[in-house]
């Protein structure tokens, strides 16, 4: 089959294995792994500030958050399907939850309330998809220009100030437990469940025979639409959730924040081994792609690399990565 | 002699990872013959006709055209050759056209600007004339999986090809289409074409070919005039022993009719069948034979809930069972075995354990809701072994197995959840000999436990060796029943074709040819 | 009857990019006031897009309403050369503001002076840091009047103080996060980073939210608020903001589309009638700016401001 | 099959047909026809202002140009393909043409180079595609930020004037032939000839015959790989293409242009019936895809419709839009 394109040929399997296939499929991983070990050295030699803790702290922040984001679109990339709106649906629980928030409802609530409304997005898109029939893709664009109208219209396009929020439930966002910011905690914990159940749980693993051959998991006995819907309403709610963390965090709601965010986590997820067509990704893989793409933003700034040549490189560098990674993946395979 | 030698294959080796597919393999195919080749799953014989097509490049070894030695880089340079091939796996583009699918390697090497569809038409309905009328406008996607197989062949009958391959492609034709097949076969070995011809079915291999060539692991065994031979020297040497006999014995005829497990009455979609209606025995194999398109498939899914229907009543042991879902029927214990392996069969990209597991994931799942990838492995490795699965790890995805290995894997899901009615579609399409005895030993063990069976086969022997009773639909009807010594080819053939196009006004009664025949 | 006056149904139209903007709020109030002084009818349109085409086609819509004049934010100056020029043609009054075509035929031009901010931004940074130190700016590569607001500001400090060190310079694209992630590598790179200038109001919640987290002591000054910056001032974490004064763009944006309908009110001492201009056009009117600070911060609060108003 | 998802089951075959089939063809396309006939008619109602010639010439213009990257993208779909990068390479073609136009190159010359360069940006894409094996998302995604950062950096970020192009180059962008705007007159001759092309040529059904099933071609000889990597060139040069004549249009340069543009062009493509998994689509359609969405705006705009409000009826309008679309066209394959 050596002629065929090969689409989708370097995409991680992220199936639990046993013996000497879990350690391929650990490889896959691996092989983003020693990308990135391999920029960690690089930028150690190219600036002292690099491996000090305050800037692995400062990076894992700017990336920790969207990682929430990132795991929800994981799993709806691996059901087969995408969501274009996650970062309108960022915005709008932000959005929602401060203005809730400024109408006297305490925080707690009005974030669950949010959370909720995001949930209830993802179950519309999710239905539009398998009772209308329509793609994901399509059905998604409505609603990211849907759901960012709905903040505009809440807001008035103004940003809401926040700043009365009580400190307990801005520590989401800023507290620290330790020296290790909550955030950074939350994601890390939030990240190994999520890959655990992935792998593991008989649940998730209906998503994969979902993305991997509907047909199939339909004449399996699979109920494949409720798993279409689940997985869209999961991939909304996280982005509900990650949008009432941005907001502890920013002391503010903003209409026009995450503009352009579904881009960058699906390409996380691409880069981490999930395939578009469905049946493929794991987690982790997702997560280090979202490293991978955080670290060269940051490393790039922290070398102050002029802005013009900043794009340049981090698209070279997406693409070499990706290649490389496909490389080893593919001589490992052998 | 020698300048008879159309193609000849020497020592070619090839390997996939671990598994060494082809073992310095040996073949040599004359001009104008009928070259069988034959072989257990999983045996090389796809692997050895995609290197012939330039689909796989061999690690070792050499080929030569007409004496010379060739290099086959792709599937336009076998083209090129003269080469054609009809794939075990259907390949088609679905939505396109079936007169441009069949045209499609012609359409690329053409010369002209434009495409002249009217004259597309014409010769794609002509051509499909020799198999089956299958209007060449409809899209391949609307087209059953027995037509898209007609489609493969008519494919291949367009190409101007000295060297022909057909790697099963009975596997889901009815005996009808399969001997206009075996016609258009004979007439172009007339013609100075050769052909490699690639069957589990001996019948076929005795009938039409004039030389059979067998191989067993990876390794060429024996190449024979069929004149000389018996079905039981191939089957011997493919396996490597002696097989015992095909069919288990069937459910004593003396013994007391079974008890009623599932009837069916009026249960009518619309469209493809209507008025369908019998009662499976507990322990007993039901056949449903029909042509391509009778609808026999639909009306089984209908049953599990894989297909809508507009009415009918189920009664399940006595009690009835509604209709709602294929979760619910497999919950009750109705389960399904797709005749449309690839494509709703099995997770190709998946591994082989998880989709043996597929059907019911609580039997290899731990107390807390997680797959437990060890009772997964085993589960399958078990289930495998009793089908003699030839795979590499149980962690491979399907699609590193040979076709009838990847139908293994289907009835070994089918097989993991302990079901009450079964029905096959097509269940040994693709499967070796050895094997297929397996599988109908496993069925009639199942049986025997109590367990109903209904098998959907186009495979007439299969189904009178197989099947305590035959129902025969035509065209969305079942148009009667055969059972015991009525259990004859020409009794099922007879009532599956009938006389063309009668129509029968709704109501009367649906088989009293049937009757007759008990 | 006063001739500074509308005829009944004469309409004015403001055209903006971005039309949710905050920004255009208090500009499009002032429009509205001074129309409402004056008896005329105003629109407010534009595209809700970052995108030229649609804001070319939406001003092109507003021609055929036949308004007597627009009050125009052109996303970018060339390619509105040709509808400028087009409606000017057809009778239709046009003034730009915050963002300028100079090369067409729009008569006035109106906008706070983005060279004065900086200029005002790089002596009040300087004199915080004591004359030397490090700064750093964020900046949005391709928005014409931010980009000013940067590179001026950076060309000043050079020249006039020549130990200012720029240690950083990132762009944000007005984005929350980006600034924040960029201000963190900045301040990672640069211990001793003393100052940052940002050129808009939303990079600055990031940046501000970075600095924070990284407890670092760093004067921050911005242009534009929101009600997140504003707090951050009245909190002390933002030095200082500088704010276009909105309103008297809107409403001088209003009365200079109004004397570009109505050139026949003025009959000047030059060669108007000779060489066919708009004897009603100014080249460029300053609408200032407004330093804010914690002692009036409580004053630019936009919500409070539109309370009651619509 | 009720269980089953539909994901893709309404999109449209655009193979041609004869007879009924061939009119059930045309109908697919006359699904968005008549959506686009109800606007027109309720918009004639809600506006004096609409049913204008201005009015349609501005409507028009707004789409004429992006058209040209619609069909590009269209028939890169069809192959199986996806290019994120249109926007980006849409502002490299202006840039790159007009810097050269300053260095003192004519326009024409430095017009064909950028145009020549883009279709440059498409082969290094397609190479990606098919020598190294990875997914066309990842691959136009890297080069989207590629291109915009090469824009730039040639300009420094600003936009470049271009006032000094000669009168019969504007005339590309800004001239008329009679009242007709030459853009929408090439614009018109350019769809129908790729209309006719796409539907007729025995080259461009290559394109479907790969998108639809890449093995299948592969057997029947077709080189898959020369075709994806020809699309993918396509949908480049046509993009820089339509850079050239936004250039001249505008009169300038201006690096920034096009951003979110892909995501506009292909949801245009989707909504005129062509498939993301490839094989399926027709120009005709993408194009009423493409008129649909601009006339939305348009219309909105018409309206002055409260800008806070405009998102949410768009995003609506587009869901119910090809909701109804689908419902028609099922009724009719009955
Ligand atoms: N792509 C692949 N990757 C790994 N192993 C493969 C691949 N294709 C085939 N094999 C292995 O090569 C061997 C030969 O397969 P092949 O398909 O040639 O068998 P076959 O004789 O055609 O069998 P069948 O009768 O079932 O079609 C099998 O063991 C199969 O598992
Ligand atoms: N989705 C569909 N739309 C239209 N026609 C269809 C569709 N699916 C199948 N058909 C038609 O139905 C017939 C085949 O139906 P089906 O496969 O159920 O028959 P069958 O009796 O099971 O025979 P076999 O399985 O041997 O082909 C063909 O004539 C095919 O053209
Ligand atoms: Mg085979
Ligand atoms: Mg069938």
């Amino acid at each position: 089959m050596t002629e065929l394109r090969l689409q989708d040929a370097g995409t991680a399997r992220s199936q639990p294995r046993t013996g000497v296939a879990r350690r391929l499929a650990r490889q896959r991983e691996a092989g983003l792994v020693l990308i990135l070990v391999l920029l960690f050295v690089a930028m150690s030699f190219a600036s002292p500030y690099f491996l000090t803790w305050e800037n692995m702290r400062a990076m894992t922040m700017a990336f920790a958050v969207e990682g929430i984001v990132v795991v929800g679109m994981t799993i709806l990339l691996i059901s087969g399907g995408i969501d274009l709106s996650v970062g309108s649906v960022v915005a709008f629980a932000m959005v929602l939850a401060g203005w809730l928030f400024l109408a006297g409802i305490d925080p707690w609530t009005a974030s669950a309330l949010a959370i909720l409304a995001c949930a209830g997005i993802g179950l519309a898109m999710g239905l539009c998809v398998t009772r209308i029939g329509l793609h994901h893709f399509i059905v998604s664009l409505a609603f990211m220009v849907i759901a960012r109208g709905a903040c505009l219209l809440l807001t008035g396009g103004r940003p809401i100030g926040l700043f009365t929020l009580p400190p307990e439930f801005k520590f989401i966002g800023q507290g620290s437990i330790g020296v290790i910011p909550f955030v950074i905690v939350f994601f890390v914990i939030f990240v190994l469940a999520f890959d655990f159940l992935l792998r593991r749980s008989t649940a998730f693993r209906k998503v994969f025979y979902t993305g991997s051959n509907p047909k199939a998991a339909a004449y399996s006995g699979i109920r494949t639409q409720r798993v279409v819907v689940a997985t869209t309403v999961l991939c909304s709610t996280l982005a509900g959730v990650a949008g009432i963390i941005y907001m502890a965090r920013f002391g503010s709601a903003q209409p026009t924040f995450g503009v352009g965010m579904e881009l960058n986590v699906i390409a996380a997820a691409v880069i981490g081994g999930a395939s578009l067509t469905g049946g493929q990704g794991t987690i982790l893989g997702a997560i280090l792609g979202a490293i991978l793409l955080s670290v060269v933003s940051s490393s790039l700034a922290l070398l102050d690399v002029s802005v013009y040549w900043q794009d340049i490189i981090r698209g070279s560098i997406l693409l070499a990565a990706v290649s490389f990674d496909l490389y080893l993946h593919r001589r490992k395979s052998r | 002699m020698a300048d008879d030698l159309v193609l000849r294959i020497s020592n070619v080796s090839k390997s996939f990872g671990a598994i060494q597919a082809l073992r310095g393999v040996d073949f040599e195919l004359r001009r104008g013959e009928v070259h069988a080749i034959a072989g257990e799953n999983g045996a090389g014989k796809s692997t050895l006709m995609n290197i012939i097509d330039g689909i796989l490049r061999p690690d070792s070894g050499e080929i030569f055209l007409n004496g010379a030695p060739v290099e086959i880089t792709s599937p336009a340079r076998a083209q090129e050759l003269g080469i054609g091939f009809v794939h075990q796996e259907i390949a088609l583009c679905s939505d396109v056209t079936v007169a441009e699918n069949i045209f499609m390697a012609e359409i690329n090497a053409s010369r002209k600007w434009f495409m002249d569809y009217a004259a597309l038409h014409a010769r794609a309905r002509e051509t499909l004339a020799q198999l089956s009328p299958i209007e060449p406008t409809l899209l391949v996607r609307d087209l059953s999986i027995s037509s898209q197989q007609l489609v493969e062949i008519a494919k291949a009958l367009t190409l101007d090809c000295r060297i022909l391959i057909l790697d099963e492609p009975t596997a889901a034709l009815t005996e009808h289409e399969a001997q206009l097949l075996f016609g258009i076969m004979r007439r172009l070995a007339a013609g100075g074409i050769s052909i490699i011809y690639i069957s589990h079915r001996m019948v076929e291999i005795f009938d039409n070919c004039d030389r059979v060539t067998v191989f067993r692991d990876g390794r060429h065994i024996a190449t024979r005039e069929v004149a000389e031979i018996t079905p039981d020297f191939v089957v011997n040497s493919m396996v490597g022993r002696v097989l015992g006999k095909l069919y288990p014995p069937k459910r004593d005829a003396a013994a007391p009719p079974p008890a009623p497990l599932l009837s069916v009455a009026g249960l009518t979609d619309g469209k493809r069948f209507r008025d369908v209606g019998f009662t499976l025995g507990r322990g007993e194999i039901l056949g449903l034979a029909g042509l391509i398109g009778a609808g026999r498939s639909e009306i089984v899914k209908g049953i599990c809930g894989l297909h809508p229907v507009t009415a009918g009543r189920l009664e399940l042991d006595g009690t009835e069972l509604p209709i709602r879902s294929y979760r619910h029927s497999i919950d009750n214990g109705l389960v399904y075995l797709s005749e449309d392996r690839k494509g709703d069969g099995v997770f190709i990209d998946l591994p082989i354990a998880a989709n043996v597991s597929a059907l019911d994931l609580r039997q290899v799942s731990s107390r807390w809701g997680t797959v437990d990838a060890e009772k997964e492995a085993e589960q399958a490795g078990r289930l495998g072994d009793r089908l003699g699965l030839k795979r590499g790890s149980i962690d491979d995805p399907v699609s590193s197995l040979s076709g009838g290995n990847q139908q293994k894997v289907a009835l070994a899901k089918m097989l993991s959840v302990e079901p009450r009615v079964i029905f096959l579609d097509e269940p040994t399409r693709g499967v070796d000999v050895g094997a297929k005895a397996e599988i109908h030993r496993i069925l009639r063990e199942l049986a025997n436990n109590g367990v109903g069976i209904v098998v959907v086969s186009s495979e007439l022997p299969e189904l009178i060796g197989l099947c305590d009773r035959v129902l025969v639909v035509r065209e969305g009807l079942l148009n009667g029943e055969v059972a015991g010594d009525a259990l004859t080819e020409e009794n099922i053939i007879r009532l599956a074709s009938f006389t063309e196009r009668t129509v029968r006004p709704e109501g009367e009664s649906l088989r009293p040819e049937g009757e007759n025949l008990h | 009857e006063s001739k500074f006056a509308c005829e009944p149904g004469d309409t004015y139209i403001m055209n903006v990019m971005v039309s949710a903007h905050p920004y255009w709020v208090p500009v499009f109030e002032g429009f509205k006031q001074a129309a409402s002084a004056m008896g005329c009818e105003v629109i407010f349109s534009g595209t809700p897009d970052y995108d030229i085409t649609k804001q070319i086609a939406s001003f092109e819509q507003d021609l055929v309403k036949k308004p007597k004049g627009i009050l125009l934010h052109p996303m970018q100056a060339d390619p509105f050369i040709e509808p400028i020029n087009r409606a000017v043609d057809s009778g239709v009054a046009v003034v730009t503001f915050a963002a300028d075509s100079p090369n067409s035929k729009r008569t006035s031009y109106i906008t706070s002076d983005n060279l004065a901010e900086a200029k005002f931004a790089a002596e009040e940074i300087a004199e915080q840091l004591g004359g030397s130190g490090e700064y750093a700016v964020l900046e949005n590569p391709g928005q014409s009047n931010h980009d000013l607001r940067v590179t001026a500001f950076i060309d000043y400090m050079k020249t006039h103080y020549p130990e200012m060190k720029l240690v950083g310079r990132q762009a944000s694209n007005q984005d929350a996060n980006r600034a924040y992630q960029a201000v963190q590598s900045m301040l990672q790179a640069n211990p001793n980073l003393g100052a940052l200038w940002i050129p808009e109001a939303g990079s600055a919640e990031g940046a501000v939210a970075a600095v924070l987290e990284a407890k670092a002591d760093v004067v921050i000054m911005h242009a534009d608020v929101t009600p997140t910056t504003l707090e951050h001032i009245k909190a002390g974490n933002v030095h200082m903001a500088l704010n276009p004064n909105q309103g008297m763009q809107g409403f001088m944006g209003f009365v200079a589309t109004f004397m570009a309908a109505h050139p026949d009110m003025i009959d000047p001492f030059n060669d108007y009638e000779r060489s066919g201009y708009n004897p009603m056009g100014i080249p460029f009117i300053d609408n200032g700016f407004a330093v804010i600070t914690k002692e009036n911060a409580e004053d630019f609060d936009l919500n409070a401001y539109m309370e009651g108003r619509s």
